[in-house]
């Protein structure tokens, strides 16, 4: 693992000391860190070509223009998605399900239709559904997650994608549970009947190779900041027959072909979907960090990942009165257990002493957390500047908790 | 580090968390009320019972952390007995024990959770069942909505 | 004006040559340049807190969380709003405007109601309100301007604002004519009817001191791209009142109270509206950008745009066959023209060859333009880092394309 | 620099702009089909009059820049009398030369739009009439949106 350990360089916030210890970030699925190359992109832009995008003829205009569009058709490729069109920057993977629910979701919905996603959706793929529902009476329903383990009900799955089924919304990746879900299948499922499916790729987009077209969706959506790039840039990927189907989102400077005092025309995808300026520097971000994953190899960080969590998950398993959840094997780098009784906050508020970053909470997943009967769970995710000691610590301060709470 | 968390988890609040006092429902109360963390999900309800301007008996249910729960616990055997505008101006002098760690010994038992301060993320969990109790004293119906209380 | 030479320093894109000519930029008006001190903040961010915010216990996540709390703090200070919870983090203006459309519009207009706007609003200004017309059957109403001159005529007002009009949307500064528009008056008179105003404030945030107490409006958006922060973060301003008579905007993680698998309850302002990680980053660099206006003087900067646009303006007016719009006097730092009958885009095409950067277009204000009756205009805009010596290179160039162009 | 500048703004351009070439509505005209581009406001309506499958007749209206009025106008004169697939192919060359510079014999005067290509930004302003013309070639209907052809 000499290689990873070189990686870590690039991320000058590691090197640093929390409460007078080591900083262990093992928080990366709520926000990762941000190497080097992706701060600099920013910066270069920013002092070199900085202007606005699409608008303009001069020289800085037509380089931000290049420079935004060579963003996009990163991403294209990023996703494998037929062509660029198809992508649609966002703030995040919340904004793109909005922007579904709130376009497709609104033309296409009607009273009585029904609303498939699972029970271990972030809420970030509940609520704006709920909203939908509400404003078109259409209903919701639940794939069931089986327990402790974190799978997913499959044989309910057929029974569940009935004909009122409109949209089957699903994450790829648990953000509580690694489950790491058979989304192709769901996909090839859901395209059987007609329906249209939406993969949530918050935690799957920079852990793993993702590819749209393989997975047969028709809807994704996904987050910068969580694979190494910048806050408040994401993308939405549509397939061009839906996306030229649907009305707009907002409205302002870009998304309109012609604007009269009383009505307007729309441009053509993906501006359509992009009124006012975009985070234009994001999207730079977003491009060196995707850049810097693939030189390291997606599959190389999958493999990474589920290594050091396999191993983690392992050792945990042996401290006594541990509970874990999500699957044993074929899991994703975030862990999610319960130490005892002693809540999650008081885990995470002991290890943070120890310069350990965990989060505790419900995760935006109440629903779920309800259903497991748990309140909060403490979490360790691991990204690829992670290692085997940090691993090997977690388990050494979590036997310290146990220990400082009396358990 | 370890000296903050043991002035953090004091042997006061190990012990309230683990055992809390009054922790239960009081069907006779006069006035409830939910708080609620969304952030983390952790949830109190506070019960009240009044007799002229004087809180008689309190009692706490809900589920949250060590730091939350002994609040909760500690919180009743702070109040019981004391009048409305005591138990309001208690609760300002909690509010800004917590800020600053400047214990004000009217607070008594309450007094133990002053060592939060130095834990800036866990002042909403050791205020939750207080701002429970404040909402409860507010309300002239019995219940509030948990967004009224929300952190 | 030697101060402000020193300050050119802090914008190191500015010290480069573009087609072998030093750069003028002279479109501040679509987007303005970056000091180092942004870009630092930003960057000192990304290598020293990067966690996301709000759901944390661990040290990085309570810093992060505090800067972007510090951050809301300080546009709340910037605007001098009542209080930091009437501050919403956004996109930038369009967003918004879009916002403010989608939550407190749709809940509040029936069909028949009226929505004010004037003939110089911004695309970003026009078309969210004929989607909420579309969606909720009220109609659009228009302030006219008077001409070239670009005021809006004062003496209708009092008739527009009827018993049906329920909004009055207006812009401060218009990016076209340059007009400054007397928009606490116009709050005045709106709310003796009883009509909300929304003040968009996407040229005067950064340009001149705002106060949205004194302006009296109920709502006002802005972006931080155009006032020296970063792209992709801007802030609405709305009065407590009305944001929690609101409901949420798009649904996520952050928006909520308590989540259900059928029904969730929200958060309090201004939480409710902000679904999902946001900008943390932009947030922290919008800080930085509104600390470094203050640090100049608004009214300084305010005083300086009007004289280098006054001066240009007047050297501009002496030029053969030149139709300048906006007033004479009291005007803010954007200019417009039509230099005879070359068409706008030939005339920024030049000027780019000769070092200047200039727009031409309709300047998403296509409504406008057809009023006036032309296709587009050129536009030059000045911000604290542009001097005399560029107002002069501009219309010496401008000299040289009427030559070229034989006219 | 401004030798790029006149390789662009080139004399047969400039004339051509001041004075376009079938500059008019064709009423008789069996295609028609707006070009716009959205982010500048130009705009241009091409006329096609065809027999057999050959353009018999061709004339454009509408208003915009130095470049797409010239390139309208010499793309009127390129394509008189020539059938509907050698004007597809003459569009694709065009769009060819407009990105590399390279020319096309069989572009005639409209070759003189070649200098474009130093001008990126540019580009669409010379292909505007032409994606017009094209849309109007795909038309069976009388009229495209504009959204169809925006740039
Ligand atoms: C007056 C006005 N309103 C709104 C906007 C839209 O701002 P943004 O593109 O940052 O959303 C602009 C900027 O283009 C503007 O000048
Ligand atoms: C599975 C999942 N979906 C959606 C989100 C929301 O992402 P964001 O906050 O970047 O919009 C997250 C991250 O919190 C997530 O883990």
């Amino acid at each position: 693992m000499s290689g990873w350990e070189k990686l870590r360089d690039d991320f000058p916030i590691l090197a640093q000391r929390v409460h007078g210890q080591p900083l262990i970030y093992l928080d990366g699925a709520a926000t990762t860190q941000k190497p080097r190359a992706v701060l600099e992109a920013m910066d270069r832009f920013y002092q070199e070509d900085n202007s606005n995008v699409h608008r303009g003829i001069h020289e800085l205009s037509r380089r931000a223009t290049l420079a935004f569009e060579a963003a996009r058709d990163r991403t294209a490729k990023f996703i494998n998605a037929r062509e660029s069109a198809e992508i649609i920057f966002t703030r995040g993977t919340t904004e793109g399900i909005n922007l579904v629910a709130n376009t497709w979701g609104v033309k296409n919905l009607k009273p009585g239709d029904v609303i498939l996603l699972t029970e271990m959706e972030h809420h970030s793929n509940i609520v704006p559904w709920q909203m939908l529902a509400e404003r078109t009476g259409a209903k919701l329903a639940y794939l069931p997650v089986t327990g402790d383990d974190g799978l997913l009900d499959l044989k309910h799955l057929d029974d569940l994608l009935g004909p009122k089924v409109k949209l089957f919304a699903f994450t790829h990746i648990s953000n509580t549970l690694g489950t790491i879900n058979p989304v192709a299948e769901f996909c090839a499922r859901a395209r059987k009947q007609g329906i249209v499916t939406l993969v949530d790729a918050a935690q799957s987009a920079g852990h793993r190779p993702l590819d749209a077209q393989e997975i047969g969706c028709d809807f994704l959506s996904f987050s910068g900041h969580k694979l190494c790039g910048p806050t408040g840039i994401g993308a939405l990927y549509g397939r061009r027959e839906l996306l030229e189907a649907m009305s707009p989102y907002q409205g302002g400077g870009d998304m309109i072909s012609s604007v009269d005092f009383f009505q307007s025309s729309w441009n053509s995808v993906p501006h359509k979907f992009e009124a006012g300026t975009p985070n234009i520097a994001g999207a730079i971000g977003l491009h060196a960090a995707l850049d810097y994953l693939a030189a390291i190899g997606l599959d190389q960080i999958a493999k990474h990942d589920a290594e050091l969590a396999g191993y983690a998950f392992e050792k945990m398993s042996r401290l006594p009165g541990i509970r874990l959840f999500g699957p044993k094997g074929g899991r994703a780098g975030v862990i999610s257990f319960m130490l005892g009784n002693i809540h999650a906050h008081d885990v995470v508020t002991v290890a943070d002493q120890y310069g350990l970053a965990l989060r505790g909470g419900h995760h935006c997943n109440q629903p779920l957390m309800r259903k497991l009967g748990v309140e909060s769970t403490a979490r360790a995710s691991f990204y690829f500047y992670n290692n085997m000691e940090e691993a090997d610590r977690l388990v050494e301060v979590l036997k310290e908790i146990q220990r400082f709470f009396g358990e | 580090m370890l000296a903050e968390l043991n002035e953090l988890y004091q042997q006061a609040i190990l012990r309230h968390s683990r055992h809390p006092q009054n922790f239960r429902a009081l069907p006779e109360a006069d006035r409830t009320a939910v708080g609620n963390n969304p952030l983390c999900g952790d949830h109190y309800t506070v019960f009240l019972k009044l007799a002229d301007e004087q809180i008689v008996d309190l009692s706490f249910t809900g589920a949250g952390c060590a730091v939350s729960k002994a609040a909760g616990s500690l919180m009743t055997e702070t109040l019981k007995g004391k009048t409305v505008s005591e138990a309001r101006n208690l609760a300002d002098n909690y509010n800004a024990m917590l800020r600053t760690g400047e214990v004000d010994e009217q607070l008594g038992e309450s007094q133990s959770l002053a060592g939060v301060h130095h834990f800036p993320t866990r002042i909403k969990c050791a205020l939750l069942p207080w701002e429970a109790m404040r909402a409860a004293l507010n309300s002239s119906t019995k219940e509030v909505s948990t967004q009224e209380v929300a952190g």
